[in-house]
């Protein structure tokens, strides 16, 4: 029996207190309606809650509302010094836990000044763990999606490959799904033996999968019905928003901070950046956006084939190579403010830093998360469209609640 | 490229010229609170800045002995490949900023998250509510002296 | 009007038990769950629900709290969250039955200590029937904590625990 | 013959009240023996666990009747159709009249249908038929950069090579 008492005692009107409706009844037209989508909602992909107000079947507004799970990312990066932060970076956006650390653990680097010192190994084997945790996100925005859309098949063989993954993973790291692998200056231990191979052999299972996958989603005809021409985001409007990501480049807009910035090893890989060309309907719809992704999938793969040459021949497995020797023991960066962005799958993902030079503690981290604002152009372009186009608008931002509430 | 932009600046900020700050990655310039608005919309025109991103607004409580809050807003040109930080400092309480929303839309829950946080209020924001926390919770958990409340709701907060 | 089975039989012999009986095994072989993925363990519900085959302890997630019998939460609680966890359980059917799925949702897990925003364990709000330690919880530990409901309900009865009451009885003018 | 015919309706009628008693059975017995404990919570509206907003009674848009009403067009053509069907072809009545009834029949449903025909063609005309469209206006912002900067972007990211790593601006 739990000696816990339960505490919370029911009011009437109290959720209406805690998250007030942005419109009230009063000041609806007659044929006008408002209906909640979420928190608890199959197609919101978590606790998103989506206030639509209706005329009939069509959408005049949505307001989305968050914060259902605002789990105080930046009070717990005050509190705890920079290594320790790493978990709670892994659970912001907890479909790509990797390509979070990597970014994190780049930043840090960076402010420290031992960015270049790190081993190529070590770089090798970030993008590559990286990589592959992006194909696995991928695999859940389009299996979802799928769900969203009516098809659930998909969702399940997608499911069945990224299961390959987390094992994949869960044998570098010992964790399915959040792994705190990559660590300020190093890795939390070098690849298993064997575990190129493995990968190798992912790789090729893989590819004929992605051509079932071409098959039976994205080319299927009431898919394409239900997304192309739906939820176009022009350019500008993107930019304007600060939309980032598969989102972006669907837009048109070739635009990936790997090549960009090209941070850690990618300028040293090769791989293309897929753009949303409107070849269903007009550039910037919800087929674009899922095409993208899809295209992804398909560069990560050649960049894991790259990473896995590399670590076969030139930064070799050695008895001596020690992926934790640059680890600092203190990590005490100099008093600066820093801004860091990397590309994870959903966007760009930034941390703001300001650390004081006098603790280990970071003084303010704030993290820029790519769902948030990509979330926040949801209201700008579903205005006048069908629910049904909705439902279609919010699978194809692919949202990660945790990443937007942070 | 950052002189060019240092010269814009000065000659948008009417109020206090802008103050380099080289530690600052990317470098960043802080401006006066009244010169942000013209400045932005500056840099947002000039065909030679072109910053067309809003991508990040944080803001900073440096603690109730020194009575600052700054704000630093993180611009990105898509066209030029250009970052740079704008920061501007504040009284602690108090504290009013012009909003960038008719700049960038993606100001929006960028500067609600802020107000959020920290109590910052934005003028001429359209929709300036609490966005993460519940609108009945009190205080703003990211100042520095920040007490959570007892119980919410009868629940226990510990 | 009490229905029957909300009635505690006194000395209900071969009759009652045999009943039990078929309503326990009819309800723990169809437990649905229902689909509602708070955080990170949603992951792992979802492979739980895909991959480790729920379907073959019967359950099939609903997405109405109306059709379903478990409540699976499966991720942080929030406060702002809270009301709307406690809403969704009373609108569930009795009888109903609730996983805390993952340490967050059993006493707030990492966030235990800075997390403002963090509800500690989500027995302060509904009463848990099974807690499934991890973080997140591999869905082995998910299936897991299905069999110990599983359990749970085999031992349900509609007999008057009057042992227990008795116990309890003593135990309160023991207090008083 | 009148006699069978009573005995046909009234088998339909213990039909009718077998069905209405066994559902009433199945009531009653979920009835007394499910657990009853309603609270005000459990008592609202499963608004994806929000509080619902205003009644549901509210006004609905007019062409939901619209569309319930040519529906029911296509309802009544059926509805005359199957008795209709069942004396088109009766040999005696063709016999009675030397072959006339069954010209006469179709002549008549011919007729019958052309008027509903022409109720159906008057909705499409006047555009009944057509549900409202979504006319989605995305909010247009006036950029002030010109679009072909962009598009050099476009062509300068395609290209295989990596860009330099000073390129990379004030950062």
């Amino acid at each position: 029996m739990s000696s816990v008492k339960q505490q919370y005692q029911f009011k009437p009107g109290s959720l209406q207190q805690s998250e007030p409706n942005k419109f009230s009844g009063e000041q609806l037209r007659a044929e006008e309606m408002i209906i909640n989508l979420g928190p608890q909602h199959p197609s919101t992909h978590g606790v998103l809650r989506l206030e639509v107000l209706m005329d009939g079947e069509i959408v005049r507004e949505v307001v989305p509302h968050i914060g259902y799970l605002h789990r105080c990312f930046e009070k717990h990066a005050e509190n705890l010094p920079y290594n320790q932060v790493i978990p709670f970076v892994d659970r912001l956006d907890y479909t790509a836990s990797m390509n979070n650390e990597h970014a994190y653990a780049m930043g840090v680097e960076r402010m420290l000044g031992i960015s270049e010192q790190i081993p190529k190994r070590v770089e090798y084997v970030r993008v590559l763990v990286a990589e592959l945790n992006r194909i696995a996100s991928h695999f859940i925005a389009i299996g979802t999606y799928g769900i969203d859309i009516g098809a659930f098949s998909p969702f399940l063989w997608l499911m069945r490959d990224r299961e390959h993954i987390l094992r994949l993973l869960e044998w570098a790291s010992g964790s399915r799904l959040l792994y705190n692998y990559i660590w300020i200056g190093g890795l939390y231990y070098d690849l298993p033996v064997g575990f190129e191979e493995r990968c190798r052999e992912f790789v090729n299972y893989l590819r004929p999968k992605l051509t079932e996958l071409d098959d039976i989603l994205l080319k299927n005809k009431i898919f394409i019905d239900r997304t192309a021409n739906v939820g176009v985001l022009p350019l500008d409007l993107a930019i304007n928003c600060g939309v980032t990501g598969p989102m972006l480049r669907a837009s048109g807009l070739r635009f990936d901070l790997r090549r960009v910035d090209g941070y850690s090893v990618y300028p040293e890989l090769e791989f293309d950046i897929p753009i949303g060309d409107g070849r269903m309907g007009s550039v910037g719809d919800c087929w674009d956006r899922t095409y993208v992704r899809f295209l992804e999938i398909h560069e990560s793969l050649r960049i894991i084939d790259q990473c896995l040459d590399k670590l076969t021949t030139d930064h070799k497995r050695t008895r001596d190579f020690d992926p934790q020797a640059l680890v600092p023991k203190k990590i005490r960066p100099k008093a600066q403010d820093f801004y860091v962005r990397a590309e994870i799958p959903k966007g760009e993902l930034g941390f703001f830093f300001r650390s004081d030079g006098r603790s280990d503690v970071p003084f303010r981290c704030k993290c820029r998360s790519c769902s948030f604002v990509n979330l926040s152009m949801l209201q700008e372009i579903a205005k006048d469209i069908l629910i049904a186009d909705l439902i279609a608008i919010v699978g194809s931002l692919d949202l990660n609640i945790g990443e937007v509430d942070r | 490229m950052f002189d060019r932009i240092v010269e814009i600046v000065t000659r948008e900020a009417r109020h206090a010229g802008p103050v380099v700050d080289e530690n600052a990655s990317p470098r960043a310039l802080i401006i006066d609170v009244s010169d942000l608005l013209p400045v932005c919309d500056a840099l947002h025109r000039n065909p030679e800045t072109y910053f067309d991103m809003l991508t990040c607004v944080s803001g900073i409580d440096n603690g109730p002995d020194t009575g600052i809050m700054e704000i630093a807003y993180n611009l990105y040109s898509i066209p030029f490949n250009l970052q740079l930080m704008l920061k501007i400092k504040l009284p602690r309480e108090g504290a009013e900023v012009p909003s960038l929303t008719s700049i960038w839309k993606s100001a929006n829950w960028l500067e609600r998250e802020v107000f959020d946080m920290y109590g910052i209020r934005f003028q001429n924001h359209p929709d300036l509510r609490r966005i993460l926390l519940p609108a009945d919770w009190e205080g703003h958990p990211l100042r520095k002296d920040y007490k959570h409340q007892e119980y919410y709701k009868n629940i226990k907060v510990d | 009007m009490k229905g029957l089975l909300d009635q505690r039989f006194e000395n209900g012999g071969a009759i009652v038990t045999r009943l039990d009986d078929l309503l326990n095994w009819a309800r723990l072989s169809s437990m649905f769950p229902m689909t509602f993925g708070i955080a990170c363990c949603a992951m792992e519900f979802f492979s739980t629900a895909t991959i480790y085959d729920m379907d073959r302890f019967g359950m099939a997630p609903r997405a109405s709290p109306r059709q379903a019998d478990v409540m699976i939460v499966s991720g942080t609680v929030t406060f702002k969250m809270a009301e709307r966890i406690k809403r969704l359980y009373e609108q569930m059917a009795e009888p109903r039955y609730v996983i805390s799925m993952g340490s967050c949702s059993n006493c707030g897990g990492p966030y235990w200590q800075h997390g403002y925003h963090v509800v500690k364990g989500v027995d302060r709000i509904v009463p848990v029937d099974v807690y499934v330690p991890g973080c997140p919880p591999r869905p082995e530990a998910l299936i897991g904590g299905f069999l110990k409901l599983h359990e749970k309900i085999r031992s349900e009865t509609l007999m008057r625990p009057s042992a227990i009451e008795q116990l309890m009885e003593k135990q309160g003018s023991a207090h008083v | 013959m009148q006699e069978s015919y009573l005995s046909e309706f009234g088998e339909v009628l213990i039909y009718i009240i077998g069905g209405i008693v066994f559902v009433m059975a199945m009531l009653f017995a979920s009835k007394i023996l499910r657990p009853t404990r309603p609270n005000p919570e459990k008592l609202t509206t499963y608004e994806s666990g929000e509080e619902p907003v205003s009644s549901a009674w509210t006004q609905f848009n007019v062409r939901f009747y619209v569309v319930a009403l040519i529906f029911l067009l296509f309802e009544v053509e059926i509805v005359f159709l199957f008795p209709w069907a069942t004396v088109f072809a009766k040999k005696e009545l063709i016999d009675e009249t030397a072959g006339l009834w069954k010209w006469l029949a179709f002549i008549e449903m011919l007729l019958f249908i052309f008027i509903l025909a022409l109720g159906l063609a008057y909705a499409w005309v006047h555009g009944f038929l057509d549900w409202v469209k979504p006319n989605p206006k995305p909010a247009s912002v006036n950029s002030p950069v010109p679009p072909d900067l962009y598009g050099a972007l476009n062509r300068k990211y395609a290209e295989k090579v990596n860009i330099n790593k000073d390129d990379s601006g004030i950062g």
